[in-house]
């Protein structure tokens, strides 16, 4: 279906996309979270990869869980539908929703807490069946819409803002993707949107199940000395794999770089990923690599940064399920209601 | 055998209980004699009773023949077929004085291990096995088809039917047909050789079964999810409700496939656990998939959370909840309706949900079908509630009808168009007083009609808002809503006793059939009862106007603590003491003589005698 | 300003309320000026009113000030502190009628944003501040000390007392009480240089205060847990319980460090989720901790399942439940009581549970003491049911007190010493006519009285079973325990009019504050009600007594469907009619008001004048 | 506290162990498994372990899910406390009950249903505490008392008994242990006691948290070609890294082996762990390698059984809470309650 939009009043200076929206209707509510929130950064990522990819906005269903990473969703898309679940299961009614409709565009957000902690066996299980689906976590290693308590991603040994001292290991969750089969796994940080940006249109194209976890400093209560999650630490030991170019048919592509410095991956929709290498060694097409690779660096105090694996051929769910093509939302009765006739048989059937 | 003990005679009423060993292919052999009984025209009811467990426990299959055609569990045994020596003595006290024993001879026992007051029919089923097959699983399987042919000489069942039976069965397996055939022979000649001649049980050809059909609840409620028009499905694995989901896939495969790419009409997902079911099918419904889940207690325990945001965000659902003996893991096998509160007011806050109650395997599918056009027009997460005893057992019952010119009814989605229109869009607007809303699904429109789902307070046009009037004035159209529901939801049945009374009994799900026999033991007793058949909560007021016409009710559940009376007293503010709560709970199937003795009892106890009406 | 308006002139009566923004820093100030009123002797109770956000979203302190001692919520506001420009017009319309208005009058603004029957009392508040501060964080601060300091020369307050307070809170902090007590001075000269004179509304010395304490219901929740002997705490945050929980690690960190070692005579963890943390609590409860969790509605949905494992497997365990707006998500930072039916019949199956209704913070220090002796004495799930407005909110009540005689009730465990002396243990055998058998802790003896727990049905030896009798005997049991409890826990509290009265009133948690004062302004206009405070479930003979003393009786409730009444009639099989509900559930705090005009008008409306008692 | 036993009617050849106590003392009520099941032989392992580290019966607790596998616990050690709990969420319960005694020896028994389906979260969480236990996963691939669905174990393309391709990635408890921090991570096989005995002791005297996976075909519903989790699958596909021997204080140490084919570990408690290498260059010390090699013989479709790794120091959550020795649920009034003199001062702090 298409529709005659209705004109804005938009400022001059916001320049429509190819299908003639600007950024702002990719926008939504006021945000509500502390000034400087990473989280703020990433909606704003989003709007853009948005833009610049010329969605529809009404194409893309937005869900999350519950925390303030979790509110984010109403202050981007305004134009999308959205859903603020419950704590830790939005992996579970994503799902549900992509059985129900496979044309749309799944975006889900959420938290460390809601993803790691409590929300980690639906997080896993959602990567392990082939979603298709993009997956933020706003990782701030805290929860802040409860104060400040840390979450499962916390660094043991990195210390609360009052002073306590985290015990527990603490879980990856990309290294968690990439054992239970995600077929995209990124990390980023929301002070980067250069890096960002890139990897969500990257993760939007994908086709399969794209997981970013995204370091998104919490200002009021995980941004201080003793943190591994402040904007400081996370600059410090940001450790970028590479640097990504996505080039879609209608882009001419540049290909003026010494050899060897670039990878280019070929997406099942068409489009191109440029690997900018920064490490060597690093491809990220081998799983058990990248898999190594983030838990050897992370011994060494570093984030790893980057696309950290992709399978450019990724396998869905509805794949699995070989479902009919179109929403199953909308069969009509006609599809779905195999009538008298049959429904005699089975009686017969049954005597 | 003292010589007082008459063996008894019966034509087409008496009960047949098999004692097996889990795992011991028994199930094959005990359902073929069930469906015989049918095809010789004689209504008959079958029920498993076995444990939780996989192989070597004890497991029983009861079937009740009767030519008047009670389908409820009558109680005791006329006829053992005894071939567990783990629960002999039990097995054997059950037997009616006069009723008979059916046992493997094999290995002799002491007259001690027997009683004097029954009938003793043995046969020496094993050792007619190892004389006519060499391998160990055949011996094993072939006994259970022998003590079939067996009982076919005893009672009088035709072979031919049996032939056919068994034929059907294994289609074009000439094979396995064959060595099937051949097994029956070799218990019938056994039992002519053994035993001389027929007992006093017999099956006379009837035409009393007409185009009934056979089928378990689960079966029959997985083909109406097809026929309601389902095409999401998650779940966990749980006894007693894996089955439906099984039916329904087996029914999908047969019947959802595109005719020309092949390709599904549905999807189907085991879930990693309850949460997670409940949650795809929160997601799919609110994504315009009619979707369902099916579980048992502890499922619907653990999707507490949800069913408050589906009931708060107003998001189709439909659950299938096949009721087991709770609480907590208590008898996964054994059959309770006793999840009737947990789930009408399920979650925490203040909510109320939509519950349907079918009597048996018809109406699981009827209702089954019906509860995607509940969820959707009620935009509300709606409960099938099913119990072991309907799921997991065949019923005889009326043969399926769809009404072919009955569309799905979607409920209130504004379209593309209506937007396009310029109509007024508020997710949580009351628009047409009935306290339903409309809903727009995700993808409509470009610019208009999308929202935000929340379970957070918000306003008519979903906004977030914790302002206390926005917050009440939405909770209070809810409970609006939900006196919609009550003139959505199937109306109540109600039998009018032969005499005028003041008293009536009401009864709901698996109750129906045991209370209709009864109704027509305390009727022959001169205790008359109008009686009246919930089916669905909320309540109409029908139930209420029932009561209110009667100076007292009975009420019969199948839990310790009154649950159904619980939500008639509360939503009907209806003064308890008139309701007098008969409780069978201990995860047996209820019998008619139950309800007939708990209600005589009382009647005499409370020297109550059935009067005039005080006001019709 | 019309003429005709008086300014209000109050003296230790009034309400003052404090508009703010979330994360600003204000809960300090405003902390100190309710404070500040107590230690002048004169009762005040303050209320905070937040959003579920962290900063930038509107937040107001409510404080009313009562010589009286009305500690209740009043309703109303006499003296606004209109320090959030985005609530400015909602803040305004508060004010009664002669009440005032004080802002930061650093900006002007127009004549038509204010009100002309209100009082306007203009400080500039910014101004001064960023004449004297430099730092922003300084300039935000002090700001809201600086108004402190403009209300204590506006409303009387006495500088040395805020001065006291402000040392006794920074301790040995020279320079940031000197900081402090600058910018309460800049403020004070503030207001008697722009106001000139006191307002109307007057805070004068007075001794009513008492010996009382001014301390939060979670606060003192988490200090009876330390009294009640709890060991193991596993929870998950949630609002509004976390607070709780904070509190026990706090005065855990005090008072439970062996003064030897130093380690920790207590555990506490943070769980990954709420099935993880009652999990954890149902863990250590069986092997013999007193253990708890704080939650609230969402958790209690999640920990259903493990719910009716501990009523059914029996084992000790105590859920702290704050409970705030539902359903789902609903209003976090709310106020209801509807999570009574979600605890009283957790779980799938037929199940019931004990509930604790303190009515303030200093109830909670020992209801929450008391529970774990309950949970321990009767084996089985103890929910101390606490609201958002008691577990968030600083209240003066009684000092706590500890009666050093008494000793923790352990219940009935058996020892070792019982075991090798030959003492028969059976789990679940009913020794002593109460329902409640003995346990054995794991460890105990190497040869003797281990046994296997289960949520499956099993025999009183603890053996599995799936014998219908044995499970329903266990049923009963469970029954028979919960009427042992009902004499166990505490009674309800009486309070008769002062006339004899055919009318009743019920109530219970956080309504009895309000309650207190809406009796008195009943008596005042003639209407004479007993009144009951029902302080736990099951509920003590003595609720049912009341009942059928009084021809009907009102129930006051914080929740949409009368969660209460439900229990009330179903367990006590009473006439619902003769309950009249009283709802509040918008989330804010129920006033002496709402109850005495609800009351009121039904009293006048059913024309019902209050009579002799019947029987008495 | 020690008793005398009372004597029991023992058969005269079942010799009793250094305390006492006969190899029937640690066994339980009759098994209601199927003939061949797995599960039985781990149980009969159990026995053999606790009887042969001498262990007082009643030292142990025992709890598991619901399944077949978490029924066991009723079939061996008989005079241990055993607790059945909830599907899938063992790991807190007895965390709780850790928590509660510090005393006691935890055996947690689990299936691949119960912990890595539907209680995924729970095992990791677990896991990353420190939780000091013996954790044993009775891994059959299926639901086996639910009748034979596919659990999360399940591997990719391998096929039910009524013939359905299994789509989803299949989750190894191992290398999720492994990243979640387990001090002590194994694989084992139902059907070699030889094997499987001395990791259990192994495990028992560890100190930490020690998981082992025990590999235990379901013979009525997995044990089909085209399972991968059948005997004979196993059986063919087993690649086993070392083989182990304990010894303690008392026992003599022998050592004639050829340098380099053995490594020994002392463990906390003065133990020692001979491993006999049967591939050269694993050494369990290394959990990154560990990790590593898992998934490449994963990938080369092996099952990697043996000791895969261990920290002989482990910390334990008891350690990081510095909670007193002895059982916290025995302490008395004194220990806890602090009176009412600590309470004037409270009282008088909140005026
Ligand atoms: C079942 C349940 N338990 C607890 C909560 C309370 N809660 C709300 S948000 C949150 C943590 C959020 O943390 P995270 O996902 O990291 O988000 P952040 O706020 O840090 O962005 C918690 C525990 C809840 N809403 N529901
Ligand atoms: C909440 C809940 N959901 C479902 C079930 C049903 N159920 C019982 S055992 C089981 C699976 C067990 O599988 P596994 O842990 O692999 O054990 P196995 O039987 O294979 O040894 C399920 C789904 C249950 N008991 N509780
Ligand atoms: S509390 Fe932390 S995570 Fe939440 S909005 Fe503020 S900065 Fe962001
Ligand atoms: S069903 Fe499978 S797992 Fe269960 S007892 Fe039988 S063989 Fe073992
Ligand atoms: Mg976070
Ligand atoms: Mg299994």
């Amino acid at each position: 279906m298409t529709y005659l939009l209705k004109p804005k009043l938009h400022h001059p200076s916001l320049a429509p996309n190819a299908l003639g929206y600007t950024r702002r209707d990719y926008e939504g509510a006021i945000s509500t979270m502390c000034a400087g929130c990473g989280h703020d950064s990433i909606s704003a990522a989003l709007i853009q990869t948005c833009y610049e990819l010329d969605m529809e906005p009404h194409r893309v269903a937005k869900l999350s869980g519950i925390g303030c990473s979790s509110k984010s969703p109403d202050y981007f898309l305004g134009n999308s539908h959205g859903f603020n679940t419950v704590h830790g299961r939005m992996p579970s009614v994503l799902t549900g929703a992509n059985l129900a409709n496979r044309d749309l565009l799944y975006l889900g957000i959420s938290g460390d807490g809601d993803s790691a902690s409590i929300g980690l066996g639906q997080f896993a299980h959602a990567m392990r069946r082939g979603v298709q689906m993009v997956y933020v976590v706003e990782n701030n290693g805290v929860y802040g819409l409860t104060k400040g308590q840390f979450s499962a991603t916390a660094d043991k040994g990195s210390k609360s803002k009052g002073g306590v001292v985290n015990e527990d290991s603490a879980i990856d969750l990309c290294a968690l993707a990439l054992q239970m089969g995600a077929t995209f796994v990124a990390r980023s940080f929301s002070g980067d949107k250069g890096q960002l940006v890139p990897l969500l249109k990257a993760a939007f194209t994908h086709g399969g199940t794209a997981f970013i976890d995204v370091l998104s400093p919490c200002v009021t209560f995980n941004n201080h000395a003793g943190s591994t999650k402040s904007y400081d630490f996370v600059r410090e030991h940001n450790d970028a794999l590479n640097r990504l170019d996505i080039f879609f048919g209608k882009d001419e592509i540049v290909a003026d770089y010494a050899p060897g410095s670039v990878t280019d991956v070929r997406q099942h929709d068409g489009s191109i990923l440029r690997l900018h290498k920064l490490h060597d060694s690093y491809t990220p097409t081998d799983r058990i690599h990248a898999m190594r690779y983030l838990e050897e660096r992370k011994a060494l105090g570093q984030i790893v940064t980057g696309l950290l694996y992709m399978d450019a051929t990724p396998n869905t769910l509805h794949d699995n399920l070989n479902t009919v093509e179109g929403a199953l939302g909308i069969l009509g009765d006609k599809a779905l209601c195999p009538g008298q006739g049959n429904l005699d048989k089975i009686n017969a059937s049954l005597r | 055998m003292s010589t007082t003990i008459k063996p008894l005679q019966r034509t087409n009423d008496f009960v047949v209980k098999f004692a097996n060993v889990n795992g011991s292919g028994s199930a094959s052999a005990n359902g073929l004699f069930a469906r015989a009984i049918l095809r010789m025209g004689v209504p008959a009811s079958a029920r498993n009773i076995f444990p939780s467990n996989i192989q070597g426990l004890p497991t029983w299959y009861e079937v009740r023949i009767s030519g008047q055609g009670w389908l409820g569990r009558r109680g005791g045994v006329d006829l053992m077929v005894a071939m567990n020596p783990q629960t002999w003595d039990r097995d054997l006290a059950e037997i009616e004085p006069g009723g008979y024993l059916f046992y493997d001879s094999t290995r002799e026992l002491p007259k001690s291990r027997f009683r004097d007051d029954i009938f003793i029919l043995g046969i020496p089923l094993t050792a007619i096995c190892n004389r006519e097959y060499t391998s160990p699983r055949e011996r094993q399987l072939f006994k259970n088809v022998m003590y079939l042919g067996a009982l076919a000489f005893l009672l009088g069942i035709e072979l031919a039917v049996i032939d056919q039976l068994i034929a059907d069965q294994f289609a074009s397996k000439q094979k396995l047909i064959d060595a099937n055939y051949k097994a029956v022979r070799l218990g019938y000649e056994a039992a002519r050789t053994q035993v001389g001649a027929p007992i006093g049980l017999h099956v006379e050809r009837s035409d009393a079964v007409g185009d009934r059909i056979f089928i378990d609840g689960n079966a029959a409620a997985g083909l109406g999810c097809v026929y309601g028009g389902a095409t999401v499905c998650a779940w966990y694995p749980i006894t007693p409700s894996t089955s439906l989901v099984e039916s329904f896939t087996d029914y999908c495969k047969q019947l959802r496939h595109d005719p020309e790419t092949g390709r599904a009409n549905y999807a189907i997902v085991q879930a990693e656990d309850e949460l997670a079911s409940i949650g795809m099918v929160v997601g799919a419904g609110w994504n315009g998939a009619r979707a369902f889940t099916a579980t048992s207690g502890p499922g619907i325990s653990l999707m507490q959370e949800f069913l408050g945001l589906a009931y708060f965000a107003e998001i189709p659902s439909v659950l299938f909840n096949i009721q087991r003996g709770g609480p907590s893991t208590g008898m996964p096998t054994k059959t309770q309706q006793s999840d009737v509160l947990s789930c009408a007011y399920a979650s925490h806050g203040d909510t109320k949900h939509v519950l349907l109650f079918p009597q048996d395997p018809k109406e699981s599918f009827d209702f089954g079908a019906l509860s995607f056009d509940l969820a959707e027009r009620l935009q509300t997460p709606v409960f099938v509630m099913m119990d072991l005893d309907i799921g997991m057992n065949e019923w005889l019952v009326d043969p399926f009808r769809w009404d072919e010119t009955r569309g799905y009814d979607r409920g209130k989605i504004m379209t593309a168009e209506m937007l396009e229109a310029g109509k007024d869009f508020g997710r949580y607007l009351d628009v047409d007083g009935d306290g339903i809303p409309f809903r727009t699904l995700p993808g409509t429109h470009p610019a208009r009609g999308a929202y935000f789902t929340r379970g957070t307070s918000r306003d008519p046009y979903a906004k977030y808002s914790e302002l206390g009037s926005v917050y009440q004035a939405n909770m209070e159209r809810l409970l609006k809503k939900f006196r919609t529901a009550a003139s959505l939801v199937p109306a109540p049945v109600v039998h009018r006793a032969q005499q005028e009374t003041n008293a009536g009994i009401l009864y709901y799900g698996s109750t129906s059939e045991p209370m209709r026999e009864a109704l027509s033991q305390l009727e022959a007793q001169n205790i008359h009862l109008d009686a009246m058949r919930i089916r669905a909560f909320p309540f109409n007021d029908e139930v209420y106007r029932f009561i209110a016409e009667h100076d007292f009710v009975f009420l019969v559940e199948q839990n310790r603590d009154a649950q159904l009376k619980t939500l008639l007293v509360n939503e009907g503010e209806i003064d308890p003491s008139r309701i007098v709560s008969l409780l069978h709970y201990d995860g047996s199937t209820i019998t008619a003589k139950f309800i007939s003795r708990e209600v005589a009892s009382r009647i005499t106890a409370s020297n109550v005698k059935p009067m005039k009406k005080v006001a019709s």
